[in-house]
Formats: C-alpha cells, structure tokens, sequence
C-alpha cells in the first residue's frame, strides 16, 4: 500500500519521445494498477520542471539525469530511483552542404549551432564535441533555438548551420531534407563518441526524504515503470502507437511517427537500472561541464538507487 | 417675430439688407436636443427662429438664461448642425464650420497648454502667418486689450477676465468678415469692458463687420447694436421682439447711456424681458 | 458586430488560406485556416476543450478583478501621498519592467502549480498597466473641482469617492481595456510555464508535437473570449461614463 | 487703506465688529506668484492688503480685472496660503481649509459626473445628510433657482447660466456661516440676476450672515453692501478705497438705485476705479 | 535619489538577506544577496556582460521607439475615424489579448533570431498600452477648446498638431511608463525563447544550471537600466508637459 497515494510528476515537454516510458506507465494505466493517483504537470523546459519539484509544488521529477547530478552540487540531495533513457537521444544535425564534407566537429568552428537552450544539455554535447576536436566553445556562436517549430525555421532560413536536438525535431529535419545527422546518441556507438561511455538519459528522481519516507510509494512508481519499460521492450510500433492519442502524434502523420520510434527505440533503458558505467561517464561529463559540479565533492552512490528497481525486477 | 413693439424705419435697413443677401441667416431653425430627464425624451431649446443680419450690421441677442442664445450661435457658426431650418452665410448654406466667421465662447475655450501671446496667434498660424509676423501681430493685439506683459503666462495662470481678454484678440486677430460673440466681457470691470467696447466699435466701424453679439447687459446691447432681438424663455425659444437703435454714431458706450431715446428703447426691452423671465421662472418653479 | 466585420474576417481567412495554398508561407508555420477550423470544430464537439477553458477564463478574470482592484487601490494611494510615491517610485518602475516569466518557478512555489500561480502571474501583468493610468488620472483632475468639493466639506475619503474615482474613470477604462489582454497573456503564460490544465497547457502540447493548428486553434479560441471580455469592459464603461461631455448633437443631426 | 474717500458712520460699525472678533480677517496679506515670463521671477498680485469683516456684515470687492479678487477669496478660504500674512477665521488663524465658508467659485466649479440635482445636493451628501432629506431640500433649491425640471441635466447639458446657478444652489444649501462669491451673477440676465440677488438678501437678511462677494457690476455691489471695498490695479494690489454704504434695508435691488445717496456712492466708486483702470491698462500698454 | 532611496534599498537587501539566512525561503529560489551582487561585478569585471547588455538596450529603445510612434499614429487615426476604429476594433482587441510568446517562433520564422524578432515583440507590446491611451485620450479632448481651433480656421492636420496631440499628452506619457517595462519584457522574453546574444540569454543561460544568482543579477541589472530609462520618459514628460494645471501656490506657500 503506497503512503501517498496523490503523486505529482513534474515533466518538462511531456510529449517528447524522450519521456515515453513515463507516457505509457501513465497512459496504459500502470500507475493505476499499483494504486497510484498519478497527476503530471508540463513545463516548458526541464530545469522549470526542476524547480517545481525543489520547491515542494511536485513531488516526482522526470528529467534527464544530469538535472539530479547537478542538484547534489547545489546541495539538494535528489536520488534517481528510475532510469528511463540509457542514450541521451540527441543528435548533432548539419546543414545538407556541411553534412557533405563533414569530418569532425573541428569543421563546426566559425559556425552557428542551434542548442535547445544555453546551458542546457544540448548545449554541453556541443561543448564536449567541439573540446575533442580541440576547440572552444567561444569558437562557435551557440544559440538558443527552443525544440519546437522554431528548429525548423532556424534551419530552413540558414540562422543555423548545426543544431543538436532530440526528437522529434531531428527526424523532422531530415525528413525535410534540411539536416543530416553527423553524431547521433541514440545508439550506444553515438554516446559513446560524444560522451565516452552509456550516457544516461531520462531518469524519475525523488527528493532524499520523499524516498525515505515514502518508500512504498516510490517502490509504486518504479513498478509501474518497470512494467513500461518491459512493454517497450516486448511490444512492436504499431502497438507502442496505438497507445498514444492522436494529440501526441508528431505532425498527425502516422507512418512518420512510427519511424521516429523505431529509430528511438534503442535509446529506452531495458530494465530501469543505474549502471555504475553510465554513472561515471556522467560525473566525467558533468565535472567537465558543468562549474558547480567541477567544484564540488560528488557523491554518485547517494544520487542513484537500484533498491526499488530490483525489486520490481525480482517481483515480476 | 410674433410681437415686434417698435419697428422704426431702420427696420428696413436690415430688411433691405436681408433682401441683397444677408450676412448670415437662421431661416425657421429648430434645435431639439436629447433629454437626461427620460431616456426618450427631447428639449427643443430653439424652435422656429428666424433672424437675419445684414453686411455691416451690429445686432445683439438678449434673453432669459438657459434660452438658448448660445445654441443659435453655435449653429450660425456652423459648430451644431440645427434639427431643421436652413443656416445661411452670405448666400451659401452653412455646411461644416463657418469659414466667414470668428466666434468667441462663452466659456473658456484658450488652449491650456499655449501661453497667453501662442493663443492669441493661433489663428494666424493656423493660416500660414509667417512666426514674427504672427508674433509681430499678437504682441500688438495683447497690448490692445491691456495684457502686454502676460505673454508668456498660461490660462490657468490668469485670472478669468484675462482669459476673456485673451479669447478676444484670439478672435479679433484674424479679422473675420462676421463676428459673433457670446457674453465676451461679462468677467469684466464696467470701465475695462468699455475699453473693449470701443475697441469693438472701432474695428466694427472700420470696415464694416455684421456682429451677432450675445450679452445680458441691456445698455450694452442698445450702445453698441444696431439691432436688438429678444429671444423668449426655453423650450422653444423664439424671437419675441425685435428693436431697432437709430442713436447716431460714432457713439461712445459710456456717455450714450444718457440720451432719452436710449432710455426709452432700454426700458421697452426691459419690460419684454421681464415678463418672460417671471414668466419662465414662475415655469420652472411651479 | 456588423456584416463588415463579418467581411473583414473572411477576407483575412481568405488571405491566409491563400497565402498558404500558394506556399507564399510554409503551413507548417502559419498552419492552415481550414485545419484550424476542424480543430476548433472538434475540440468542442468532443467536449475535451471545455475543461481547459473553464481553468483559463476563471483564471483570468480573477487575475483581471484583483489586478485592476489593487492597481486602482495603489494608484489612489501614491498619486495622494507624494511621499510614499516618492519613495517607492522607482521600485514600482523595476518590477513593471521585471520579466514576469522569471518570477514564473517563484510562483508555483509560493503558490503552487494550480490556478493560484497563474492568477498571481496575471495580477503583476495587470496591475501596472491599472496602476500607471490611476496614478496618471487623479493627478489630471480639476483643481477647481476638486477646490470646489473641499469647500463644501468632502472629508479625504469623500473627495476620494466623489472626485477624485469619477475624474479618474476614463484613465481606468482606458487601462482595462489594455489590461483585458494582460490577464490573458498572464494566464496563458503561466500555463504554458508549467501547467496540467488550460489553454496555455493545450497550445504548449500542440506546440511540442509541432501541431502549428492546435496552437492557432487555442489562440483563436482565446482571441474570441478576449473580445467578449473586452465588449463587457466596455459595456460597463458607457454605463459609467455616460456622464461625458462630447460634442454637443442635436436630435436629427446627421453629421 | 491708503485713501478713504468715504467714511461715514456705518464704518465704525466695521471697525467695532472687528474689535469683538471680526468673522473674516486679512492682516497684511502677501500674495506672490511665480512668474511664467522669467524662470526665476516672481508676480507680486496682492501686497499688504488688510481686511476685516465684521459677523452678519455683507462686503462687496471691486477692482480692475486681474487685480487680484479671487486671490483674495482663495486666500480667505483656506484654498491658497499667503506669501505672508494673517489670516483669521471667527478668531481662529485660518489653517487648511476653512470650513465656516461657502465659497461660489468664478470658474466652474461643478462636478461633471453628477447631474444638476446631485451636485446641489453633494455637500449635504458629505455633511451625512439621509439620501431622501438631501434630496427633497436639493429639489426646494432647484426651484429657488429656477432650474425645476433639469434636475437629472448633466453641467455640460446646460447653459452658462444654469450652471452658474447650481453652483449658487449647492452653496447655499449648506447655509454656510461666512459666504464667499466670486461674480456669482455675471452669467445671467438682468432680471434673472435681480431675482438671484434679492433671494441671497432674503438668505443673508434671516440670519445675518458674513458675506464677501465679488463683483463687477456697481449698481449690485451697492444695491446689496454694507461696505464696498476698491482695489487697485495689479501688480501689488491692495485696498484704495473702502465706501459704507449706509442704505435703509430691507431693499429692493430693482428699485434702490434711483436713490440720490446710491447715486453719490456710485459715482465716487465710479471714479476711484476708473483712474485705476486706465493706468493698469495705461501700464499694460506701455 | 535621497538618502530615503538607499535606505529603503539597503532594508529590502538586508531583508533579503535576513530571509535567506534563517532560511524562511531557500535560497534556491531567491537567491543570496551577496552572490548576486558578487555575480554582477564580476560581469563587469570580466566585461562579457557588456555584450549581452548592449543587445538588450538597443532591442529595448528600438522596440520602444516604434512601438510608441506606431501607437500614438494608430491610436490618433483610430480615434479620429469612427469608421476604421469600428472596423478594426476586434481585431485590436484580439491581437492585444493573444499571448505573444507563443508568437515568438513565427517571428522569428519572419524576423529571424537576431534582434529584429525580440524587436518585433517588444513592439506588440509597447503598441497596445501606447494605443489604448492614445485612442482615450484624443476622445477626451475638451469639447470647447476644439471648436475654438475649429473656429480659428485650423485645418484637420493642425487640429492634430495643436489640439489633439497636446490635449492626449498626459495620457501619451502615462503609457509610456508602462511601456518601458513592456519594452524590456519583449525584448528578454524574445530572447529568452531563442536568441545567440541578450539579457535574456544570460537569464536563461544561468537558469538552466540552476544559478538563481545568475538569473536574480540579469534581473537587477535590467531593472536598473529600466529606471534609468523612465527618469529619461519622466524627465522629456516634464518638459513638455509643464503647462499643465496644478493646484495653484504661492511662493513662499509652506504646504
Ligand atoms: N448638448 C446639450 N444637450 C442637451 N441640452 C442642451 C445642450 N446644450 C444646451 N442644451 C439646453 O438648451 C438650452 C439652451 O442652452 P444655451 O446654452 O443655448 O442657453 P443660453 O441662452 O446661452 O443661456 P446662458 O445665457 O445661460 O448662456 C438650455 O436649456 C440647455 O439645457
Ligand atoms: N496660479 C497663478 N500663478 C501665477 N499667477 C497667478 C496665478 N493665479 C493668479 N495669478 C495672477 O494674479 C493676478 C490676480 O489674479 P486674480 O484671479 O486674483 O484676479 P481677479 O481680480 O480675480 O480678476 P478677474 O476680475 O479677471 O477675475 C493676475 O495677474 C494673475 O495673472
Ligand atoms: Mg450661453
Ligand atoms: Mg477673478
């Protein structure tokens, strides 16, 4: 029986591809089934989804989980208690001309990159691609461009010559014809490159006290997530689509659609677990990064539990 | 012009003048306003008024107040469309404003963000006057109604019979062809006002203006008009008597006063107005 | 709403079908006036519409009532006390100039992520567009009515309630009028920030699956209840000032 | 008071009144404007003037327009502080606003949101009068001012006149101890007028009230005083000359100026502000 | 600038302080005063706040300038022509209640993502508060005082340059201390939802990593120049506006 049976789950632009698993747990009723109330609330960025959970108005986060390795820096102690995306998922898109001759990231130098927000995720895979390729990120003009139709026409009007976006943005772009993908961390081989190891991607965080005092509630959560996670797995496009409302249909346009979850599929984590090798690719990447986590001691133990996730395991 | 008690032989002056085209006419004009007292309901302030002026002449209007004096004036210069009636300016109907005449209000009408001097040229600027022409013109005017001094002050820096002043070179600066004025020295001490009566007279006799001038100074009228029209008590104010001043001019506004037939004619106008004030009064009071 | 408007507004559906027919601008941007319609048309027939409707009127009338109440309230106070202007002059100016939508994750924790955050974010909207025109419009009365009000023993309230809000009141309108769009861009705003209801929510979804007419669907929708508020403002505006000089008119006066 | 002209008897009745407690009192009053014609100048209206009112006296004010009567008034009301000098109310310096006046403004003054009935009735409205008393009382004054029947009229619907006269029905119908006017009548006709002035006789006459009254017009100043004071001309205006007027009462404003003794005030009067007037305008002209 | 002024500043920073301390609020929200502080000399310490202010400013006074001038040309057109303010008026209204950020990508779509599309925002903004007032205050116009002009032979465009204009200066200038702050709001939100360069940029750059120091110092810093360019809007209002009716005083007048 879950202590707290009303759960808020805060989420910033729920109807991205990159929060599925949260999508289906809700939609295919699992939260439901283990007697949650479950209410997610949409933000128009992560960080405001963040701030929300900080500050006492949600008590769920489902953000990447850089958002929680950034909070222990500031001295708020968040724990990830599921991982939902083990590839971040985003892709590093050039126009058709520089996709033509493309050879590293040395070649974005003098260019303007696209990021969905300054400082924000997309924005540090720029900055560790363009510090392989030995330059800094004053060498490019980074702007903010958002993730929505603005994408687009940032990129169809020539504002940008690279953008690094999740999807849906990156398969609208190439379907367009206006992009191609050059470093694309959807697949193992991608994260790899940019980030040297599995990236993870999408987490549910709860802060410290909530899990302990809450614990069944927390292990609900997980649970059900589990269980959507295992769908994910199992279940084929078709039936992941007929899921989703129409309203969540990228451009109404279902074959489309289908094709941007296939190519997104892999990204899903399998079973929900923290790895201790995406842990330390993301304390690498965020030391780097990332200044408050650059100055700070880590503790990448007290910032992830596997406890609820292999119990749900070891349940089913 | 139901009752007309003394229709001298001037009175074909003006009818005369009427017949070779007046100066202005209001032919049966009829002014109907909305009422507040119920929703639906009309004020007809004027009713059925005719009045003429001929080229050249000086006519006042008397009447009990709130009759509607203003009213007719507002309409002859083109400002209230009348309900029906037809408004004449030298043998063109009025449409719009009336681009013969000058119009000096009742109320204080001086833009409050000009100085007393951007006022009073006003005019001129409006009519493409070169600025120290303009300015040239307006300092001459301020010193001719005894404000030299004050061109720089703003309305609500002067006192009321100032600002009446000011009104007053503001119109009388352009020289206009018809002049109507509507109680423009009422604010004034007796010996200022006759400064600017004379002055009135002068530039009147000069060259020969049609007035329409309001006031509720009975001597007033007789020393300056060549024609008084009493209006009778509202609603549906109309001419009531009609007086002609055959004192001979040039006059002077404060010595006039004194002659028999100045007297006379003020106490028959007098008597008019008396009985439709008590009348409008007696009215009004139930 | 005459049949000009009516014109008006089929001209301009025209426009933009056209414009997009003849790819002049890319429908995936300026979407497609049909689409819109068929959106519009389905969300009510569906009924899904309705629930983030409600949210989105009550939030923005109730960020319009307290906004203007407390910009009329404040106004009155700084335009009487010269000190108390001075004072806090240019802080008022800082916040008006603040960029709500950060204070936005401040709201939802003082007021959490329900109707009241969004209600807050209208009422900073709303206030200063009230407040500035209040403060204006008291100091723009007449110093001879208001000489003459205290001649015959207005206490500092009744001057208040007799002269000082009557000679204000077109300031105010005129406000409102402005301040009608302020409640809802604070209410959409808030919502599209961080929300699970409204319209702010149904646009931000819309906007994320790149669905350009589910967005100018939930604009128009807004846009029509706007106006409707804005017909009522002024509504209420002939009532109260019916009292106002214009130019004079007689019955029968054509011009 | 530099010359006296005429100092009867009746001036002792002033003077004595002054020594139990004058109802209104200026003592060496100072009134300097800012000056608009250079950023740092200044325009002395009213220097050194000292005037004292005796309770139930009824004194008229005469001067050159823009000399600085309303200055004066505003300065006696509390509206305008002083550059210097002492101002007294019943014994009490006058701080703040002085409620023992009523104050008849020369501007207009009315309220323009509230019909002709709630403005007469606005005082009563704020000494917490009950709606339904306030309102019939406010109706009585309406008729007592001939203006039954435009009760639900707003000011803008009205004529010069009529508003004049509200404003003079929302004064007294708060039958202020000490009353103040500033060219109440000027606004209307004649016979209007003498109807207006002979009910603020009948209101002064029942309880003796203080009365400062502003005028233009010499006839009605002396057909109505106890006392006639004489203005210079501006700048650095102040008394010139004070003129009891010792007529029987209770008078007839229509009939009393036939007499010889209003006659011989008259033109004294007449003649200490002519002289006044024409070096004002003189100096004006330069 | 009195020493009140700084008073009252230091107590709202001491406050601040105060309630980050005793941790009445978490200073995740609210940010620490001395951070804040510290944050902003090292921006101009370091200078590459510079930049960034210099984008915002020029978006700012731009969009003002237009925005104004727009405003105050349509609010005199419309109000003098009752036919073409019938026509337009809902769509007016529509327009100004529409929730601009959710225009922001198709303006930058028409505009780009340089200044010009935080301009173009700026300026649905700053048009509508200048509009509103400038269409109410031309319809206040003093009956008289615009028959007189007429009777003085003015034409309808001196009419417009010696009545109409002067007569709705107060209101004119009431909005544009509104405006000032819409004008800063266009152009940080503009560049808060997509832009290379900007007060906004900074803001957001600093919110994402959650440096509430960083955001609360961009607000600051804005703020200032906000009041900076208000003194500028009450200091031009003043000059002109000097003819204005106040309660009279003598000199020498204690009161
Ligand atoms: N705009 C208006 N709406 C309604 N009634 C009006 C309007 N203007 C004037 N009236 C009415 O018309 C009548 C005549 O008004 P008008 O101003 O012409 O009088 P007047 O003769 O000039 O009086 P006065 O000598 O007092 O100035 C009055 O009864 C007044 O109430
Ligand atoms: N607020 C003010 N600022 C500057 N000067 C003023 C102000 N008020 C009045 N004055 C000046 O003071 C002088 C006296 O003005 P006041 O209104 O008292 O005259 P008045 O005697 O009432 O004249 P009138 O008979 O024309 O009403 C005038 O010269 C005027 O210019
Ligand atoms: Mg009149
Ligand atoms: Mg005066």
């Amino acid at each position: 029986e879950p202590e707290q049976k009303d759960v808020t789950i805060a989420v910033g632009g729920k109807v991205a591809l990159y929060y599925l698993p949260l999508n289906i747990a809700d939609l295919k009723g699992y939260f439901a089934d283990e007697g949650l109330n479950v209410q997610i609330v949409d933000f128009q960025g992560g960080s405001k989804s963040v701030q929300a959970v900080v500050g006492g108005s949600a008590d769920v986060l489902s953000s990447s989980f850089e958002h929680v390795v950034n909070l222990q820096a500031l001295g708020r102690d968040f724990v990830g208690i599921v991982l939902q995306g083990r590839y971040p998922g985003f892709a590093l898109s050039v126009t058709p001309e520089l996709g033509e001759t493309w050879t590293s990231a040395a070649d974005l130098k003098g260019k303007k990159v696209g990021v969905t927000a300054p400082g924000s995720s997309t924005n540090a895979m720029v900055n560790l691609l363009l510090k392989k390729a030995g330059l800094t990120p004053d060498d490019v003009a980074i702007i903010g461009i958002g993730a929505g139709a603005g994408v687009l026409a940032a990129v169809q009007q020539g504002q940008v010559d690279a953008v690094v976006q999740a999807d849906p943005a990156t398969t609208l772009l190439v379907d367009e014809g206006l992009a191609k993908v050059v470093v694309d961390t959807r697949t193992a081989e991608g994260s790899q490159e940019v980030y040297g190891g599995p990236m993870p991607a999408a987490s549910l965080s709860v802060p410290q006290d909530f899990a302990e005092e809450n614990p069944e509630t927390v292990q609900a959560l997980v649970n059900a997530m589990e269980n959507s996670l295992q769908f994910l797995q199992t279940a084929t496009a078709e039936e992941i689509l007929e899921v989703l409302p129409s309203e969540m249909m990228v451009g109404g346009d279902r074959d489309a659609y289908l094709k941007m979850i296939e190519a997104v599929r892999p990204s899903y984590s399998p079973d929900g677990r923290f790895t201790d090798e995406a842990m330390n690719t993301v304390l690498a990447v965020m030391k780097e990064e990332n200044e408050a986590v650059g100055n700070a001691e880590i503790d990448m133990d007290a910032t992830y539990t596997n406890e609820f996730i292999d119990k749900a395991i070891a349940g089913e | 012009m139901n009752s007309q008690p003394s229709a001298e032989g001037r009175a074909d002056f003006a009818r005369a003048g009427a017949a070779i085209e007046p100066a202005l006419l209001l032919e049966n004009v009829v002014c109907t306003f909305p009422s507040r007292e119920n929703p639906n309901g009309t004020y007809c302030a004027v009713s059925d008024t005719t009045i003429s002026i001929a080229e050249g002449e000086f006519v006042s209007i008397v009447g009990p107040t709130g009759c509607g004096k203003s009213t007719l004036l507002n309409v002859a210069s083109g400002l209230l469309d009348a309900t029906s009636g037809r408004v004449e300016c030298r043998g063109a109907p009025v449409a719009g404003i009336n681009r013969h005449a000058g119009y000096m209000f009742q109320s204080d009408a001086l833009m409050p963000w000009r100085t007393a001097l951007e006022n009073v040229v006003a005019g001129l600027e409006f009519a493409g006057v070169a600025k120290r022409e303009a300015e040239d013109r307006g300092r001459a005017w301020m010193a001719r109604v005894g404000l030299s001094g004050f061109e720089h002050s703003y309305p609500h820096h002067m006192s009321g019979g100032m600002r009446k002043r000011v009104a007053l070179a503001q119109m009388l600066i352009l020289d206009p062809a018809i002049i109507m004025m509507d109680e423009p020295f009422s604010a004034l001490d007796v010996q200022t006002r006759q400064l600017m009566e004379n002055e009135l007279l002068d530039l009147w006799s000069a060259d020969r203006k049609s007035v329409m001038f309001i006031t509720h100074d009975l001597e007033e009228a007789i020393a300056l008009s060549d024609r008084v029209i009493c209006l009778s008590a509202g609603p549906g104010t109309h001419p009531i008597g009609e007086f002609v001043v055959n004192l001979p001019r040039p006059r002077n506004v404060a010595e006039i006063s004194h002659s028999p037939e100045f007297q006379r004619i003020q106490r028959e106008i007098w008597e008019v107005l008396r009985q439709e004030v008590l009348k409008g009064y007696a009215q009004n009071k139930k | 709403m005459s049949i000009y408007h009516i014109a008006i507004f089929l001209t301009v559906l025209l426009a933009w079908k056209l414009t997009v027919e003849t790819q002049l601008m890319d429908s995936f941007f300026i979407g497609d006036p049909v689409l819109v319609f068929g959106k519009i048309v389905n969300w009510f027939a569906s009924g899904d519409v309705f629930r983030h409707l409600w949210v989105t009127l009550v939030e923005t009338l109730v960020a319009f009532g307290i906004g203007s109440v407390l910009g009329l309230v404040v106004g009155l106070w700084l335009a009487l006390s010269p000190l108390a202007s001075q004072l806090s002059s240019p802080y008022i100016k800082g916040f008006n100039a603040m960029p709500r939508v950060i204070l936005a994750p401040i709201f939802s924790v003082w007021f959490g992520l329900g109707m009241t955050s969004k209600i807050a974010l209208g009422i900073t909207l709303v206030f200063f567009v009230v407040f500035f025109n209040v403060y204006q419009g008291v100091r723009e009365v007449s110093p001879v009515v208001l000489a003459n009000a205290k001649m015959l023993g207005a206490s500092k309230r009744q001057l208040l309630r007799s002269v000082y809000i009557p000679s204000a009141m077109s300031w105010v309108f005129s406000s409102l009028h402005t301040a009608v769009g302020m409640a809802f861009v604070g209410a959409v705003i808030g919502e599209y920030m961080g929300s699970a209801a409204g319209m702010g929510y149904l646009i931000l979804q819309a906007e994320s699956v790149f669905d350009i007419n589910g967005v100018f669907a939930g604009v128009i929708i807004l846009t029509f209840f706007a106006i409707a508020l804005d017909y009522g403002v002024g509504f209420v505006e002939r009532k109260l000032l019916h009292w106002q000089p214009r130019e004079a008119r007689t019955i029968g006066d054509t011009a």
